[in-house]
C-alpha cells in the first residue's frame, strides 16, 4: 500500500502552487488528505471491478449466485462514508474560518475591480493599477468592491479567492511569507478581456516597504518572479486594455487629507463641523466608532457601512434630534475612491 | 417467460403507418421518443463542434483561433446547448419516452397529446435560442450571471426566452411520467416490483416538476431586467446580483440531478442483466434515488461559497451537501455488489456501465473537494470545477445514455449492432475522456481560472494533452454513430429478448407493435429475479 | 400512496353542496374585511404575521373545500403539500444567507448614476425644452432644495448656516457668474465657494438644472452666444453634445482624474 | 383528455382502463401543474420578501400609492367568481349543462371586472410615473429604491393578470362545450380542471392583496 501512496503523491506533488502563507500550508494538509481518500476509493473500486471481471467472467457450467442484498454490508458502506464525510466537513470548516477572519491589526488596502483592470488604493492615499504592493510577514486585509460587473480576486499561492461584487464590500486577507511577485487572476467571468485581467502581488521586504511608503518607485525587475509560474512577470494579457506595466505610486497625498478636500468640494462642511461645534448636521468629531441613537429609537455603531450608507442614502437612518429628509441624497455623486477618502477623513477626526 | 412463440413480425410501430405526416403528429410514445432522439443527437453534434473549437483555441496560449470575445460566445453556446438542449432531455425524453410505458406494461403514457406537445415546445424553445446565433450571439455563459448578462450588448434575451420555453417541455415530460407511474402500472406491479430505471425516472420527474418553474421565473426576470430594467438583480438600480445566483442555482443544482439520476437508472438496469444476478440492495437503491431527488433541493449554495454568501449560509450548505454524497456512494457500492459472484457478460452496455462506475467515482470524489469549504475557496471557478462537472456529466450521463442506447437498440430497431466496433468505440471514448479531462484537474489546482480564452505559458502542455484527448473522444463518438447507422441499415435481425432480461418491455416482439404488447402483461415476480434457468448465459 | 390499480374504489365523485359553497364564500368575504381592518391598525412587525395568517386561513378554505382536497385522494394533498414544502426550503435557505451577511457587506448602489449608460435622452441639451425643464425639476428637488429652497429664493433649511447665502434665483441681479444657461452650467460644473461641484452629474442633467433654475425669475433675455458656448466646450451646431461622458471613464482619464483628485 | 365522439357520449382513451381512472389521472395532472405554478410564484414572493425585509420604510411609503380599496374590490370579484365556479363544477357533476353555462358566464363577468380594475390601476401608475426600476420618475415618492417596489408590483400583478386572462379563455372554451351539453355525471373532467385552475388563480390573489396593498 505504501508504494501505492508514494505513486499517487509523486504524481500530484508538482501540481500544487507554492505555499505563500502559513494558511496555505494548513490548506495543503487538508488537500492531501482528500487526495488520498479519493485515490483510495477510486483505485479500490477499479481494482475490485478488474478482479470481478476476471474472477466472475462468464464460464461454462459456472452459475451466478442468487444474492438480493445484505443489510450488514449496506449498513457498513453507509456509516463509514458518513463518518469520512463528516471529518472532511469539520476539517474544511476549521481551516475555512481561519481563511476568512482577518486579524484586527491587518493593513487595510482597498481593491476596486472594473472592466479588465484592478485598482489598489493604499491607506496613505497612494494608488496603483494592476500592481499590489504589500509588506512581508504582516497581515494584509483587502476590502474589495466593483464598479461595473462581477469580478473574482484570486491569488493561487495564498489559496485566497473571493468574488468582487458591485454594490457590496467583500474582503480577503493573507500574511505573505515569500517575497517577490505572486500572480493574481480574475476568476468571475466579466466579459471580453476576462482572461487578460491579471494583476501582480509584489511582496516587499521591510526596507523596500519603507521606501514604497516614502514614495520611492520600486524596481520591479529586481523582484523574484512567481515560484509557481517561473519567468512570468506581466500583469495583464492580450488586447482589451492599454499596457499598464509600471503602476507607479503617485505623489503621496494621504487619504485623510484628500478626504478633507472632497468633503469641501462636495459641500459636507456646510452642515457638518469637524471640531464638534453644533451645525445643521451632526458633528463629525468623534463620530466614527461611536454608537448612534436614531430617531426611531433604535441604535447602531457608526462603522464603515453606516458612514457609507449615511452618505449615499441619507434618509436610511436619521440621528435622534435632527429633522429627517434634510440631507440631500448623494448616491451617484461620489466615486468609489472619493467615498473611501471621505470615510477615512471622518475616521481621522477623533 | 410470457408467450415465447416467435410471432409473425408483420405489424410494428415503425411500419404501422407510413409518411412523414404520420410521424410528425403521432401520439405513439415510441415514435415521439425517436423524434426526440434525432433532435437531441443533432444538437449534441452542434454542441460537440463548439467544444472542439474551444479545445482548438486553447491548444496554445494567445487565443490563436478566435478573438477572446468570440471565444466567450463559443463556451456560452457549448454550455447552453449541451445543458438545456442535450443533457437534460437526453435520457428522460428520448429513452424514457420509448421505454417507460412498455416497462410499466401500459399501452402509452398517460397523456399522449401532451407528450407530442412537449416535443414541439422543446423544438420551438431550441429554435428561439438558436435564433441568437444569427443575431449578435450571446456571451454571458450558460449561467447568465447579472449584472454582466444585463450589460452585454449581445442578444442574450433570445437565449433566455428560448430556455424559458424549453423549461415547459421538461415540466410536461415530468408530469406525464409521474401520472403514468401512478396510474398505468401493469397489474401486480407494486412499488416494490418496479424496475429501478422507473424509480430513477420517477425521481427525475419529481425534480423536473418542482425545480423547472423556478428556472422559468429566473429567466423571465433576467429577460425583464434587460428589456424593462426592473432592477431586482441589477446593482446599479439597487438590486442584488447574489440574489440572482440564489434563484439560478435553486434550479440548476437539482438540474444536475435531472441529468445523472436517469443515467444511474440505466446502470441499475444494465448491471444485473449482464451479471445474470439480481440487483444488490433493491430497496436501498430505490430509496437512495428518491433521497437524492429530495435533498438536491437544499444544497444549491455550494456553488456560491465565494460569491458573497454569508459565512453561516456557507456552513449550512457545506454540511447538507455532505449528505448528498452518501446515497451516491451507496449506489456505486451496490452496483459492485451486483457484479460480485455474478456471471459477467462484456457486451457494449456492460462496458459503458463499467466505464461509468469508474469515471463517476472520480467525479463524485472530486465533488467532495468542492463541498468541503476550505478546499472550495481555492478550487472553485478554476479548471478543477470544469473537470469535475465534465466527469459527472460526460462521464456520468453520457456514458449512461450510451449504455441505455446500446441496451435497448435491439428492442426498438429490431436490428442487432456489431459487437467488435462497439467494443473499440467504448474503449476509445473512455480513454479519450480521461485524457481530455484529467489534466484539467491539475490545471485547476495550479490555479488556471475557467472561461479563459488565453492562459499563462506555464499551462501550455496540460492544455495540449487535453486538446488531443478531445480528438480521441470525438473519434469514439463518430465511430458509435457510424456502426449504429450501419446496424439500422444492414444489421442482423434482433430476437425478442437478446439479453434474456426479465423486465416487461422484453416480453413483446422487437420492434414492438403499435399497442406495445400482443398479450396484456401481468407481473408475477420481481424485475431482477434471476433464479435457476432464468440466470442462464445470454 | 393509494394504489388505484389493484382495487377500484368506485366511490361516487364528491359533489359540493351549494349551501357549503355559500358558507365558504361568506367566510372568505368576512375574512377579507377582517384583514383590511387589521391592516389599518399599526401593530409593527405583527401586521405582516397577522396578514399572512388570515390569508392562509382563506387559502386553506379555498383549496380544502372549493378545490376539494378534503374529499379527494390523499395523493393529491401530498402533491400540493410538497410544493409548499419546497417553497419553504427556497425561502428559508435564501434568507439564511441574506440575513446573516454581517457589516462587511454594505447595501446601496456603488456605481455612480452618471456612469449608468442610459442613452442621453436630450441630444442638444443646451436648448431649453419642456421635457428638459421637467427633468431639471426632478433633479432640483433631489439635490438643491435643501440650500436653494423650493421656490429658488435661496432660503432652504440648510441656508441658515451658510455664509454667503445661496443664490436667489427669483431676482435678475446678484448673479456672480451670470444667469445664461452656459454660465449656470459652468457654476454647476466647477462649484462656487461653499456650493459643491456637481461635475459627476451627466452634462444633460446639468443643462436641465440650468434651464429649470432660469424659470424662477425673469431671465429669458439672457441668451447664450457662441463665445459663451465655447467657454464650456460645447459646439452648438453638432447634434451630439461632445461632453457627454462615455459609459465608463477610459483608463488613462481615470488615472489622471484620480491622481490629481 | 380523450377525444369526444357524439355529443354527451365521451369515449375513454384507449390506454386507460376506465373513465374513473382517466378522470383521476387528469385531476392529478392538474394538481401537479398547480405545483409548478406555486413554485413559479414562489420566486416572486422571495423577491418581494427581500424588499420587505431590507427596505421596510420604502415599502411602507410606496404602498400608500396603491389604492387598497381597488385591491379589496378585486378580491371580492375573485372570491365571488370562485363561488360561481364552484357552482358550475357541482352543476356539471349533476349533468345540468344549462346551469354550468349560466354560472360560468357570471364567472367571466366577474373576471372582466377584475381586469377593468387592473387596467385602471395600471394607467393610474403610468400617469404618475410609478414605473419599474430604471423608469421610476415619481417626484413625491423619494424613498430609496422605490423603483424596485413597483418592479415587484408590476411583475407580480402582471403575471397574475396574465393567468386570469388565460383562465377566461379556458372558461370560454368550456362554456362552448357545455352549450353542446357534453357534460354528464360520468364525464365532467374539463369543468373540474378549469375549476381547479380558477380557484388557484384566486388563491394567489388572496396572498397578493395583503402583501402589496395592506402593508400595515
Amino acid at each position: 500500500m505504501t508504494l501505492f501512496f508514494a505513486l499517487v503523491a509523486s504524481a500530484f506533488a508538482a501540481t500544487v502552487p507554492v505555499q505563500g502563507t502559513d494558511i496555505a500550508g494548513a490548506w495543503d494538509v487538508l488537500y492531501w488528505f482528500l487526495i488520498y481518500v479519493s485515490a483510495f476509493f477510486v483505485f479500490g473500486i477499479l481494482a475490485a471491478m478488474i478482479y470481478f471481471a476476471v474472477r466472475y467472467r462468464r464460464q461454462e457450467g459456472k452459475r451466478p449466485k442468487f444474492i438480493e442484498g445484505n443489510t450488514a454490508v449496506e449498513i457498513v458502506w453507509t456509516v463509514i462514508p458518513t463518518i469520512l464525510v463528516m471529518i472532511m466537513f469539520v476539517w474544511g470548516w476549521v481551516v475555512y474560518k481561519k481563511m476568512i477572519h482577518a486579524p484586527l491589526n491587518a493593513l487595510e488596502i482597498r481593491v476596486i475591480g472594473k472592466q479588465w483592470l484592478w485598482q489598489f488604493v493604499y491607506p496613505d492615499g497612494k494608488q496603483s493599477i494592476n500592481d499590489l504592493y504589500v509588506p512581508l510577514n504582516r497581515p494584509v486585509k483587502l476590502i474589495m468592491s466593483s464598479e461595473d460587473v462581477l469580478h473574482g480576486f484570486f491569488i493561487p499561492n495564498f489559496r485566497v479567492k473571493h468574488d468582487v461584487v458591485p454594490g457590496m464590500y467583500t474582503d480577503v486577507w493573507f500574511e505573505a511569507k515569500i517575497p517577490g511577485i505572486h500572480q493574481i487572476f480574475c476568476t468571475e467571468y466579466c466579459g471580453a478581456s476576462h482572461s487578460g485581467m491579471l494583476a501582480r502581488l509584489l511582496v516587499l521586504k521591510d526596507d523596500q516597504w519603507k521606501e514604497f511608503l516614502g514614495g520611492k518607485k520600486i524596481d520591479i525587475a529586481a523582484l523574484s518572479s512567481d515560484p509557481t509560474f517561473p519567468g512570468f512577470r506581466a500583469n495583464m494579457l492580450g488586447e482589451g486594455m492599454p499596457a499598464v506595466s509600471q503602476g507607479d505610486a503617485s505623489a503621496p497625498v494621504s487619504l485623510v487629507s484628500q478626504g478633507k478636500t472632497v468633503a469641501q468640494s462636495k459641500g459636507c462642511i456646510a452642515c457638518h463641523s469637524a471640531d464638534g461645534s453644533k451645525m445643521t448636521g451632526p458633528t463629525w468629531k468623534g463620530l466614527a466608532g461611536s454608537t448612534r441613537k436614531f430617531a426611531d429609537g433604535s441604535e447602531g455603531k457608526a462603522d464603515d457601512a453606516y458612514l457609507r450608507e449615511s452618505i449615499e442614502n441619507s434618509a436610511a437612518k436619521i440621528v435622534a434630534g435632527y429633522p429627517a429628509g434634510q440631507m440631500p441624497v448623494y448616491k451617484g455623486l461620489f466615486t468609489e475612491v472619493e467615498l473611501a477618502q471621505v470615510i477615512e477623513y471622518i475616521k481621522s477626526l477623533k | 417467460m410470457g408467450h415465447g412463440v416467435a410471432l409473425a413480425h408483420g405489424d410494428n410501430y415503425i411500419n404501422h403507418s407510413k409518411g412523414l405526416k404520420s410521424w410528425l403528429n403521432t401520439l405513439d410514445h415510441k415514435r415521439i421518443g425517436i423524434m426526440y432522439l434525432i433532435a437531441i443527437l443533432s444538437f449534441f453534434l452542434v454542441g460537440g463542434i463548439f467544444a472542439m473549437l474551444i479545445r482548438l483555441n486553447l491548444f496554445s496560449p494567445g487565443s490563436t483561433l478566435v478573438s477572446p470575445s468570440k471565444y466567450n460566445q463559443l463556451f456560452t453556446y457549448h454550455g447552453a446547448i449541451m445543458v438545456f438542449m442535450v443533457i437534460i432531455p437526453m435520457i428522460p425524453a428520448a429513452i424514457g419516452n420509448m421505454v417507460l410505458p412498455m416497462m410499466l406494461g401500459a399501452k402509452d403514457v398517460a397523456f399522449p397529446r401532451w407528450n407530442l406537445a412537449s416535443f414541439y415546445v422543446y423544438l420551438s424553445g431550441a429554435a428561439i435560442a438558436c435564433a441568437s446565433l444569427f443575431l449578435n450571439g450571446v456571451d454571458t455563459g450558460w449561467t447568465f450571471y447579472t449584472p454582466y448578462s444585463i450589460r452585454t450588448s449581445t442578444s442574450a434575451v433570445w437565449v433566455l426566452l428560448g430556455a424559458f420555453v424549453m423549461g415547459f417541455s421538461s415540466i410536461l415530460t415530468g408530469l406525464n411520467f409521474v401520472v403514468s407511474i401512478h396510474k398505468l402500472r401493469a397489474p401486480g406491479m407494486g412499488w416494490g416490483k418496479m424496475p429501478l430505471f422507473l424509480w430513477a425516472l420517477y425521481g427525475t420527474s419529481v425534480i423536473q416538476i418542482l425545480a423547472t418553474p423556478v428556472l422559468a421565473i429566473t429567466l423571465l426576470l433576467a429577460a425583464l431586467e434587460r428589456i424593462v430594467g426592473i432592477g431586482i438583480f441589477d446593482p446599479a438600480l439597487g438590486g442584488d446580483p447574489v440574489l440572482f445566483q440564489h434563484f439560478f442555482w435553486f434550479y440548476s443544482h437539482p438540474a444536475v440531478y435531472i441529468m445523472i439520476l436517469p443515467a444511474m437508472g440505466v446502470i441499475s438496469e444494465v448491471v444485473p442483466v449482464f451479471s445474470r444476478k439480481p440487483i444488490f440492495g433493491y430497496t436501498a437503491i430505490a430509496m437512495a434515488t428518491f433521497g437524492i431527488a429530495l435533498v438536491s433541493f437544499v444544497v444549491w449554495g455550494h456553488h456560491m461559497f465565494v460569491s458573497g454568501q454569508s459565512e453561516f449560509a456557507n456552513f449550512l450548505f457545506s454540511l447538507i451537501t455532505m449528505f448528498v454524497a452518501i446515497p451516491t456512494g451507496v449506489k456505486v457500492f451496490s452496483w459492485l455488489g451486483t457484479m460480485y459472484k455474478g456471471s459477467l457478460h462484456f457486451h457494449a452496455p456492460m462496458l459503458y456501465a463499467i466505464g461509468f462506475i469508474f469515471v463517476f467515482t472520480i467525479g463524485g470524489m472530486t465533488g467532495m473537494f468542492l463541498a468541503t469549504l476550505a478546499t472550495d475557496v481555492h478550487l472553485t471557478d478554476t479548471y478543477f470545477v470544469v473537470a469535475h462537472f465534465h466527469y459527472v456529466m460526460v462521464g456520468g450521463s453520457l456514458l449512461g445514455f450510451l449504455a441505455g442506447l446500446h441496451y435497448w437498440f435491439p428492442k426498438f430497431s429490431g436490428k442487432m449492432y456489431a459487437e467488435t466496433p462497439a467494443m473499440i468505440a467504448a474503449i476509445l471514448i473512455n480513454v479519450g475522456f480521461n485524457v481530455t479531462f484529467f489534466p484539467q484537474f491539475i490545471l485547476g489546482v495550479l490555479g488556471m481560472p475557467r472561461r479563459y480564452a488565453d492562459y499563462l505559458p506555464q499551462f501550455t502542455t496540460l492544455n495540449r494533452v487535453s486538446t488531443v484527448g478531445s480528438w480521441i473522444i470525438a473519434a469514439g463518438f463518430l465511430l458509435v454513430l457510424f456502426y449504429l447507422i450501419h446496424a439500422l441499415l444492414r444489421g442482423k435481425k434482433a430476437s425478442d429478448n437478446p439479453w434474456k432480461a426479465l423486465t416487461l418491455e422484453w416480453q413483446s416482439p422487437s420492434p414492438p407493435p403499435h399497442e406495445n404488447f400482443l398479450v396484456e402483461p401481468v407481473v408475477t415476480d420481481g424485475p431482477y429475479d434471476y433464479r435457476g434457468a432464468k440466470a442462464g448465459p445470454i | 400512496m393509494a394504489d388505484s390499480n389493484q382495487h377500484h374504489k368506485n366511490h361516487e365523485h364528491h359533489i359540493l353542496a351549494d349551501s357549503t359553497a355559500k358558507q365558504v364564500f361568506v367566510a372568505l368575504i368576512v375574512l377579507t374585511i377582517v384583514t383590511v381592518a387589521t391592516a389599518q391598525v399599526d401593530l409593527g412587525i405583527f401586521n405582516f404575521a397577522v396578514a399572512m395568517l388570515i390569508a392562509s386561513v382563506k387559502a386553506s378554505l379555498v383549496f380544502m373545500i372549493f378545490m376539494g382536497l378534503k374529499y379527494d385522494h390523499r395523493e393529491n394533498s401530498v402533491i400540493f403539500g410538497s410544493s409548499l414544502v419546497f417553497m419553504a426550503c427556497f425561502f428559508v435557505l435564501c434568507f439564511a444567507d441574506l440575513l446573516t451577511r454581517g457589516d462587511v457587506y454594505v447595501k446601496g448602489s456603488i456605481l455612480p448614476e452618471s456612469l449608468v449608460s442610459q442613452p442621453s435622452k436630450f441630444p442638444k441639451a443646451w436648448v431649453s425644452t419642456q421635457e428638459l425643464v421637467a427633468h431639471g425639476k426632478e433633479l432640483y428637488s433631489a439635490q438643491c432644495v435643501s440650500c436653494h429652497g423650493a421656490e429658488g429664493a435661496g432660503n432652504g433649511i440648510a441656508a441658515a448656516a451658510l455664509n454667503p447665502k445661496p443664490r436667489n434665483f427669483t431676482v435678475a441681479d446678484g448673479w456672480k457668474n451670470g444667469p445664461k444657461p452656459s454660465q449656470i452650467f459652468g457654476t454647476l460644473t466647477k462649484g462656487l465657494n461653499t456650493m459643491p461641484a456637481f461635475a459627476s452629474l451627466p452634462p444633460p442633467d446639468r443643462w436641465a438644472l440650468a434651464h429649470y433654475v432660469r424659470t424662477f425669475g425673469p431671465h429669458e433675455s439672457a441668451q447664450d452666444t457662441a463665445a459663451d458656448f465655447a467657454k464650456v466646450g460645447v459646439d452648438p451646431n453638432k447634434a451630439e453634445d461632445a461632453s457627454a461622458g462615455p459609459t465608463s471613464i477610459p483608463v488613462d482619464a481615470a488615472i489622471d482624474l484620480l491622481s490629481t483628485d | 383528455m380523450g377525444s369526444h365522439e357524439v355529443a354527451g357520449e365521451h369515449q375513454v382513451a384507449h390506454h386507460f382502463k376506465s373513465a374513473l381512472d382517466e378522470f383521476e389521472a387528469c385531476k392529478q395532472a392538474m394538481w401537479i401543474f398547480l405545483v409548478t405554478e406555486v413554485l413559479f410564484f414562489s420566486g416572486l414572493f422571495v423577491a418581494y420578501t427581500v424588499l420587505r425585509v431590507f427596505e421596510p420604510e420604502m415599502v411602507k411609503a410606496a404602498h400608500h400609492f396603491l389604492d387598497w380599496r381597488l385591491g379589496a374590490l378585486n378580491t371580492v370579484f375573485l372570491i365571488t367568481s370562485s363561488l360561481t365556479m364552484a357552482f358550475a363544477v357541482s352543476a356539471s357533476q349533476r349533468g345540468d349543462n344549462k346551469r354550468v353555462v349560466r354560472q360560468l358566464i357570471y364567472t367571466l363577468i366577474l373576471a372582466c371586472g377584475f381586469c377593468v380594475v387592473k387596467i385602471y390601476e395600471y394607467s393610474h401608475k403610468f400617469h404618475d410615473k410609478l414605473l419599474p426600476g430604471a423608469h421610476f420618475g415619481n417626484t413625491e415618492l423619494t424613498a430609496n429604491k422605490a423603483g424596485l417596489f413597483f418592479s415587484v408590483y408590476f411583475v407580480m400583478t402582471g403575471i397574475h393578470a396574465l393567468h386570469v386572462v388565460i383562465g377566461m379563455g379556458v372558461i370560454l372554451w368550456v362554456i362552448l362545450r357545455a352549450r353542446k351539453n357534453e357534460f354528464s355525471p360520468n364525464y365532467f373532467t374539463p369543468v373540474e380542471i378549469t375549476g381547479l385552475y380558477w380557484h388557484f388563480v384566486d388563491l394567489v390573489w388572496i396572498y397578493l392583496f395583503p402583501l402589496l396593498y395592506l402593508v400595515g
